[in-house]
């Protein structure tokens, strides 16, 4: 049986160049250079990518569904590898380490897995041309069943037993990875103030030194948000130096994006 | 018989309700004496005897209906002792009514963490829920309680207030909000762990 | 027309969803194989191009259907032609629950790499798909399968047992080699190159 399977080749996902800071080139080499480990993936920022592909399509004016599906098969399973690579050693075996080979056969099998529902997707569609009508219902003057409810024949307790799962919260396992991506900035805002009142400046490398790296990310938007304010002023002399807290004249800075950044919000992100 | 005959036919059989000549004449883009005529056709071949499905006409239209020796038989079927239990999905409606309830729908769907319900109309259609007035909130939706056939069948003799307690949820019977907070919290909870 | 012929011809005309011969024998009180003879007769009688209305296997059992030429008019009676705009990724959230149901949203959403909710919900409001008990991972999520009237839409005899095998929609060994190659060979050729 045909059933149209697309071709290969030349679909829009393997021609969308990308122009990013650690690569430049299609999306397709990007991955099989991340296949290989040319690239390290926990470098290749899937945000941009994301944002490549949809002016692309804005710039061609249409959607090309088949493409646009593909593509995010793609991305869904590479921010999957990412978060593994990211998170390695977590108690689930699913989220177990990776090898290179391994994540090149599941990228593929996700694919091909993907494909296989898209063509059965269209076999079915195909199949909607045929205009089936039929009642559902029951028909218009037959009999109507009489409403009898046999008494007694239920357990009250089943009804428990539901409310009591509905009542019952997921297991500890997921709330013990999500309190340690639970960082607030407000907390390093008040640390980073107190530090600020007591000195004059502070290394940001030292304040944050043991640190976890989201909770480090976490300690560096909370001195955005003080130089922002004018309360501190970073100062880095060199790419990659290391960063120089000094306490802020007080005035606020430039704001280029007002109110993007409430500490609320950021705490929110960090979530 | 002609097209229209067939056109009539088939929506006499797919609808729920008995059909009107103007109705028929609309649908089917035609003058009612032709629909009359075409319901003539229809009644001569389906007519006692010669086949067990009959066209008659009724309060509001048009309609079929099983031959009279073919009632015993569909009533049969109409009636057969309802053998089937609840569902997973009407056991959990079922159950937020009775111990929540009055309720709405979408506060339904939301502790359940299905974005439609069906399980609502199946439960009105075998009488275990009710309308109880509309909620105050954003919509004015349709709030439901059980009914005494729900106490009946559950065998609650003091209805909702004889279901068994959530005294080890740390839940006092009465305390609604209490029960409501904590549905919405797990309801939240589990929707980020799927 | 017998008796017996009339009788099946009223229950599936009764019933709301297709009866298999085993329930048509039960509900007569007859041998399956006088039922089949009765089937062979209707059919005959409600057949294409003959009548307005026709008998057709589908989900395991027999109903009656709408004439392929009366089925537009038909259409635009009930109030949701259910696969009338399908989008292709409904159609693609649909091929996962027939084959895979009973399925839970965060499966599909793993398959396609999009959140199911809004898909669900769609297939849901048009009775294409049906809750199906919860699934036993954590978060206890909804599980889906396709409904009688899926089957009875898509034209499938025996429901989802008669979808083709999912390996028929397999890429072909070329495909599959081509697929696995375009990750090589792109990094290859940019190797020689440099």
């Amino acid at each position: 049986m045909s059933v149209g399977i697309r071709r290969i080749s030349g679909v829009t996902v393997s021609d969308l160049e990308l122009d990013l800071d650690v690569f430049q080139g299609p999306f397709d080499l990007l991955l099989a250079l991340v296949m290989r480990e040319e690239i390290e993936l926990s470098e290749v920022p899937i945000a941009e990518i994301v944002v490549a592909f949809v002016e692309r399509m804005q710039e061609r004016g249409e959607i090309d569904l088949d493409s646009a599906s593909e593509f995010l098969v793609l991305i869904a399973a590479l921010l999957e590898i990412k978060v593994r690579l990211l998170f390695p050693g977590e108690e689930d075996d699913e989220l177990e380490e990776l090898t290179a080979e391994q994540a090149e056969a599941e990228l593929i099998e996700r694919l091909i897995e993907y494909r296989r529902y898209a063509a059965s997707a269209r076999w079915l569609g195909d199949r909607t041309a045929d205009l089936r009508v039929f009642r559902t219902g029951p028909a218009p003057l037959a009999p109507r069943p009489d409403p009898v409810v046999e008494a007694f024949s239920e357990d009250p307790w089943q009804l428990h037993a539901v409310i009591g799962r509905l009542l019952t919260p997921p297991p500890k396992i997921d709330i013990s990875s999500v309190r340690r991506r639970l960082v607030p900035v407000s907390e390093f805002l008040t640390r980073f103030r107190a530090l600020l009142r007591e000195r004059r400046g502070f290394a940001f490398e030292e304040a944050v030194a043991g640190l976890d790296p989201i909770s480090q990310a976490a300690a560096f938007l909370a001195i955005l948000e003080l130089y922002k304010a004018g309360e501190a002023d970073p100062v880095q002399d060199e790419l990659f130096g290391p960063i120089r807290v000094a306490r802020g004249s007080g005035k606020a800075a430039p704001q280029p994006a007002p109110a993007e950044t409430e500490p609320s919000q950021i705490d929110r992100a960090i979530a | 018989m002609s097209e229209l005959t067939h056109s009539v036919e088939a929506l006499l059989f797919v609808a729920s309700e008995p059909l009107s000549v103007r109705e028929l004449a609309a649908y089917t883009d035609s003058s009612p004496e032709r629909v009359e005529r075409a319901l003539d056709a229809l009644a001569d071949r389906y007519v006692e005897g010669r086949s067990g499905v009959v066209l008659e006409k009724a309060a509001g239209g048009w309609g079929f209906r099983a031959s009279r020796s073919a009632a015993a038989v569909c009533a049969r079927m109409v009636n057969r002792p309802q053998t089937r239990g609840l569902s997973q999905a009407a056991l959990e409606t079922l159950a937020i009514v009775a111990y929540l309830g009055p309720v709405s729908r979408p506060e339904i769907a939301r502790i359940r963490g299905v974005a439609a319900d069906a399980g609502v109309a199946g439960l009105l259609e075998r009488g275990l829920v009710e309308e109880a007035g509309r909620a105050d909130t954003i919509g004015n939706p349709v709030l439901y309680r059980v009914t005494t056939a729900f106490s009946r069948m559950f065998g609650l003799e003091e209805g909702v207030a004889s279901l068994p307690g959530l005294a080890e949820f740390d839940l006092s019977d009465a305390d609604h909000e209490a029960l409501r907070a904590r549905l919405h919290l797990v309801a939240d909870q589990r929707d980020g762990a799927a």
